[in-house]
């Protein structure tokens, strides 16, 4: 029927009460889809019997400006996709190319980026702890985690004068070497960091209300979390130990020794539990590699001009959201032909409409926050 | 004769300002506990906050929705704060202070203040916008369902007391000797559980929930109409508190009021107003600006002012010229201590607990609060049952009766638990 | 690059126009010569040379491939199975579009390639079938990538692979949306990042952006664009 | 003098409210008009020093049962219901009823107090505390009727019960 107070209803399905469904337009603009997504609910009552997810209200076009850069040119504008994890997003794009180029960078930058990433990862994973805690009305977790994250930017803003949209690595290596200061500093943070995420598991881990509202919201299975393509902590949430950093590793991964944290049911409480032991390994990560940082070059040769032999390479990384895979075709020229970003934060939103189905609206946002989504990067 | 309009005026000036002061100390505890500084702009340490909050939401600009039915959003708010501010009216505030002693004293407070829900309800259809009317029916739902778990739990409280006069309730603990928290400490707890309930506070403010229906039922609101949602919120809080300290904690009762060995605790208050007052003279040099080290120094000078107001009662020549004065004073330092910590423990609440989801808030409230608070009257009842018919003393009587609630407590939540594992919602169900 | 790039159509052998005089396989394993590619690893300091997991960094290309996969896949479509190529060490399908679905199938079910990666397009406005759609697969078991090729022509139909991943779903929308490529059989191919009403494709070669804006400018502004 | 002034101040809204409810439309205005005139009954109670049934039309009447009436009433589409003609054909038997209540009524007060067998009313002081008052009679004189009521009630209950789960 038409009904001007609920504009959107089709009264398709009947509800309980045979009442009007409620169509609830959740974004652009709401506190907790994480910048801008905008879900369409409909609601029977309080409980989702269907969902859209309309995106691309921060679309930029980044593929297609990379098709009108140089190779250099293009490296500060990945930075701006998952802007809570821009050194992932180099380290990917600089490895690419790479690749791409046939060089490799030398052991001592390879070294530096990998703990520099594994900060990051730590970073982006506490800005998702803190949200994500927000989202289902824990308010303090959130400043916890930022004084931490507040640590680890710090680093970065004296390795590379930034915090956010760092742009710390280059094509071939490292600009800027390691301060003075920075083993010690990097050191310093991780010493202190294995107790902070004790603590932040004493606020939630065993809090009832925590898994009352986590236990058995949006499960993936592991066969489900393959089929959508989920990668990151969602995949290994679901029971798959795939990690690139140990199927494929790239940087200076295959000299360190860490464990790939795995969850049994898929659910959200078992992606924070991995998200939280995956910190616990990037820690032991960071405190392996500055044990022991090679001496040498940061840079390799390369040229000014970057001039790709023709052809194409898909390379990913582990990024904290997921598999982060650049696929650069290079046509020999300058700049590249084509640059096709694969963004984790996308590909696991695709299983949101699986995983809410049946929810209630409050598990909406529990289940946006546990996919660890980062709108720049799902928009690109 | 004009003492309960003096309170009435009291009541009604002092408490927005009141309500301010308690929102600026709930954001400098939630800075506290969670590594920040908090407000520090406004007035040396944000003290001046409250007034610049008010100014602000003065000054705002008053928007009514389009569609929004205009009348009902326009008085939706001020039956919230109407009907929070009636409920003092019946409030002892120490044994000076008090608007009316109703016969119906404490009902009278439960019952009114739960009509501040109309304008909840109504705002939240009458704002015509999803989040709102979501917001609504959740409160409606959330209400009907824990203000049954409050009302028995203060039935077991009334059954110890045999009244429901404020003051004779007070005069009951007294009589008894010991508060009435510790003869029904499940009841108590159903209260506070219940009480969070009704005022929408973390972990249970669902109405408003700000991660998931933006702010619930006051979405549309902004301004002054926005503030006095807030008004209604706190002054609530108050009310609710004081329901807990009139009933449970003994009102103005001091802690020990029978115990001569303990009557040193008379000298707390002047006491706790001189270590304030002492803070604030401590911290005045600190204050980077000329005006803020004068007004810290003027803040304490106040206090130091107050501090001697309390001080003076102890002195026997003081005492017999003003009679009543220490009683009336006492009792209120004692009352809104009490009320002050349980709003405190609200606030520690609300930043340590993620949020409840609606069906569990209503499986909490249905299949346990409800039933235990049942159960919890009718311990009480045996255990009055065994002291007057049967000569028990209180001793063996309440314990006995208190254990015997606390098992099906655990048996209760046993159950719910089980229940939540079978009717966790996964996938389509 | 601009709108029109200064492509050659392709030739016969491969994809990207390689050179004639560097044809693909001449470049394997052998010191780079190349003006941009780095300089042989005598130059590096001796520690450097040494950490290196590369002994030298080598000039790679496509290459023709026929490993044990490719025989497989070969054996088992036939034709279909247009070319196999090696490049940067990543084994690429280039294979026949209408039967991409069954490759795909087949590749999940019987070659455990069961996650796909990456679903993405590629424009080459001079090329006969402009268009190559490219899926990026992975296989848990054999931890190991492939990437499957198709090439269609503006005007053709690339069956979708949504019911065989669902990941492809919103990764095919995103193609459409892109490219304009249709999947046939995509339950609900709609724009996904743009918004419902935009003209034209971006990510085509010859999309004209300026075009757009400058109609833009003048019809809501009613000035002339300073673009 | 101020007794009656509040009296008649009581009345007349719980009157005006009432017809209000009635004519209203809106649904959700009609309910806010009969929660205003159970208010104004609860507020003549109240001048009567009922305190006990004064706060008992509040909490149950105002309270409880009228937050269930608007939950229910927010479900339920207002714009059409707005626009549509009354569901039931019963207004003329409404109509005769209401008549016949009125003469009732009038006959009542035009016979006055002492042409009605009353008793006399009770003096202010005989019923306080009105609280333990009802309490007594209501569990001593009438506590079979008032058990036959919760039973009644319980019944309801869990028809109430049946009949939602059935449709589930």
């Amino acid at each position: 029927m038409a009904d001007k107070r609920n504009p959107f209803a089709t009264g398709a399905e009947s509800t309980v009460l045979g009442a009007d469904e409620i169509v609830l337009n959740m974004g652009p603009q709401h506190p907790s889809t994480h910048g801008v997504l905008r879900v369409k609910l409909r609601l029977d009552g309080e409980k989702v019997i269907g969902s859209e997810c309309v995106i691309g209200y921060l679309h930029r076009g980044v593929e297609k400006i990379a098709e009108h850069r140089t190779y250099q040119q293009f490296a500060p504008y990945v930075d701006r996709m998952d802007y809570v994890a821009a050194v992932s997003n180099g380290l990917g794009y600089c490895e690419t190319v790479e690749k791409l180029l046939g060089v490799e960078a030398p052991l001592r930058a390879r070294v530096i980026r990998v703990i520099l990433t594994e900060l990051q990862r730590i970073a982006s994973h506490l800005f998702w702890l803190g949200t994500h805690a927000l989202d289902i009305g824990a308010l303090t977790p959130l400043f916890y985690c930022l004084r931490e994250r507040e640590e680890i930017l710090k680093i970065f803003e004296k390795y590379c004068g930034a915090r956010l949209t760092t742009h710390a690595f280059r094509i071939g290596g490292l600009q800027y070497e390691a301060y003075d200061e920075f083993e010690k500093e990097v050191e310093r943070f991780c010493k202190s960091f294995d107790k902070r995420v004790d603590e932040y598991e004493s606020l939630l881990t065993q809090n009832r209300i925590w898994m009352g509202r986590t236990k058995g919201i949006g499960v993936l299975t592991a066969k489900e979390a393959i089929d959508y393509g989920a990668t990151g902590p969602v995949l290994r949430a679901s029971g798959v130990p795939w990690d690139i950093r140990k199927a494929m590793p790239y940087a200076a991964y295959d000299l360190y020794k860490f464990e790939i944290p795995t969850g049994q049911n898929g659910d959200t409480y078992d992606r924070y539990l991995v998200r939280l032991e995956e910190m616990r390994q990037s820690r032991l990560i960071c405190l392996q590699a500055i044990e022991n940082i090679p001496a040498g070059r940061i840079m390799a040769r390369v040229g000014k001009i970057l001039r790709p032999p023709p052809g194409e390479v898909y390379h990913s990384i582990e990024s904290p959201k997921g598999e982060l895979g650049y696929y650069i075709v290079s046509d020999g020229t300058v700049q590249p032909y084509r640059v096709r970003i694969r963004p984790p934060s996308l590909i696991n939103l695709g299983a949101f409409e699986k995983m809410i189905r049946g929810h209630l609206l409050a598990d909406v946002v529990a289940i946006i926050g546990t996919l660890d989504i980062v709108l720049g990067e799902v928009d690109r | 004769m004009w003492a309960p309009l003096v309170c009435v005026v009291v009541i009604l000036a002092a408490l927005p300002v009141v309500a301010g002061y308690i929102i600026l100390m709930e954001r400098k505890i939630m800075a506290d506990m969670q590594a920040r500084l908090g407000p520090m702009r406004v007035g040396p340490h944000g003290l001046l906050q409250p007034i610049a909050d008010t100014v602000k939401l003065l000054l705002k600009e008053d928007i009514i929705p389009e569609e929004a039915d205009k009348a009902v959003f326009w008085i939706a708010p001020v039956i919230s704060v109407a009907a929070a501010m009636l409920a003092m009216a019946a409030l002892a505030i120490g044994p000076w202070f008090q608007v009316a002693d109703l016969n119906v004293g404490l009902l009278f407070i439960f019952g009114i203040s739960a009509l501040g829900i109309f304008g909840i309800v109504l705002g939240g259809w009458s704002s015509h916008s999803h989040y709102s009317l979501l917001g609504a029916l959740r409160s409606a739902a959330q209400l009907v369902s824990y203000e049954t778990a409050a009302g028995m739990a203060i039935v077991g409280g009334l059954l110890l007391a045999g009244t429901l006069s404020t003051r004779e309730i007070i005069q009951a603990q007294s009589d008894y000797g010991v508060w009435f928290v510790f003869a029904a400490p499940v009841g108590f707890f159903i209260y506070v559980v219940a009480s969070i309930a009704e005022t929408n506070r973390a972990p249970f403010d669902l109405p408003e929930a700000g991660s998931e229906l933006v702010a619930g039922y006051m979405t549309e609101y902004s301004g002054f109409r926005w503030a006095l949602y807030f008004l209604a919120e706190y002054t609530n809080m108050i009310v609710v508190a004081s329901i807990a300290t009139t009933l449970f904690l003994g009102g103005w009762l001091r802690p020990f009021a029978g115990t001569p060995a303990f009557h040193f605790l008379d000298y707390a208050p002047p006491l706790v107003m001189l270590g304030i007052s002492g803070y604030c003279v401590y911290r005045t040099p600190k204050q980077p600006m000329r005006m803020q080290q004068g007004f810290m120094a003027g803040v304490g000078l106040l206090m130091l002012l107050f501090a001697g107001i309390l001080a003076a009662p102890l002195f026997p020549g003081v005492a017999a010229m003003f009679p009543g004065w220490k009683a009336g004073m006492y009792g209120a330092f004692w009352f809104l201590l009490k009320v002050g910590l349980y709003i405190y423990f609200f606030m520690w609440l609300r930043f340590t607990f993620p949020r409840y989801r609606f069906d569990q808030l209503m499986r909490l409230g249905w299949q346990f609060l409800i039933p235990l608070s049942i159960v919890n009257v009718m311990g009480i009842g045996l255990a009055l049952a065994l002291h007057r018919q049967w000569g028990w003393s209180h001793w063996t009587a309440f314990p006995l009766t208190t254990i015997l609630t606390l098992a099906v407590a655990g048996w209760l939540g046993r159950a719910g638990g089980k229940t939540d594992k079978e009717r966790a919602f996964v996938g389509e169900t | 690059m601009g709108n029109d790039p200064e492509h050659k159509p392709p030739s016969a052998g491969s994809p990207y126009e390689p050179s004639a005089d560097k044809p693909p396989g001449s470049v394997e394993k052998t010191a780079p010569k190349s003006d941009v590619t780095p300089i042989p690893s005598a130059v590096y300091p001796p520690e450097a040379a040494a950490a290196s997991r590369l002994a030298a960094p080598v000039r790679e290309g496509p290459v023709p491939l026929d490993n044990d996969t490719v025989k497989r896949y070969r054996e088992k479509f036939g034709p279909a199975i247009l070319q196999a190529w090696m490049d940067r060490k990543q084994a690429i399908l280039v294979v026949a579009r209408e039967q991409l679905a069954e490759i795909c199938r087949h590749s999940r079910d019987e070659e455990k390639f069961d996650l796909l990666s990456n679903l993405t397009a590629l424009d080459w406005p001079r090329r006969e079938k402009r268009f190559d759609v490219v899926l990026e697969l992975y296989s848990f078991e054999k931890n190991e990538r492939l990437r499957l090729k198709a090439s269609a022509a503006a005007d053709e139909r690339v069956p979708s692979v949504q019911g065989i991943w669902t990941a492809a779903n919103w990764m095919e929308r995103e193609v459409y949306d892109m490219f304009g490529i249709v999947f046939e059989g995509h339950p609900d191919l709609k724009r996904i990042l743009l918004p419902e009403e935009w003209q034209g494709h971006p990510l085509r070669k010859d999309y004209g952006i300026l075009a757009q804006d400058m109609a833009w400018v003048r019809e809501n502004l009613g000035i002339e664009s300073g673009q | 003098m101020l007794d009656q002034v509040t009296f008649y101040f009581f009345a007349t809204l719980a009157l005006v409210s009432a017809v209000l409810v009635v004519t209203r439309r809106n649904v959700v205005h009609s309910a806010i008009f009969l929660i205003t005139a159970l208010l104004a009954t609860a507020g003549i109670f109240l001048q009567l020093h009922a305190e006990f049934l004064f706060i008992v039309q509040v909490i149950l009447y105002a309270g409880g049962i009228m937050v269930l009436f608007l939950f229910v009433l927010m479900l339920v589409n207002v714009d059409a219901s707005m626009h549509r003609p009354q569901f039931n054909r019963q207004w003329g038997l409404g109509l005769l009823l209401a008549l016949a209540l009125g003469a009732e009524l009038t006959l009542a007060i035009a016979a006055g107090r002492s042409g009605l067998p009353l008793g006399d009313p009770a003096s202010a002081k005989m019923l306080e505390p009105s609280t333990q008052v009802v309490g007594k009679v209501l569990f001593g004189e009438y506590v079979v009727p008032f058990e036959m009521a919760s039973i009644l009630l319980l019944v309801a209950m869990i028809g109430a019960v049946v009949m939602a789960k059935k449709k589930v």
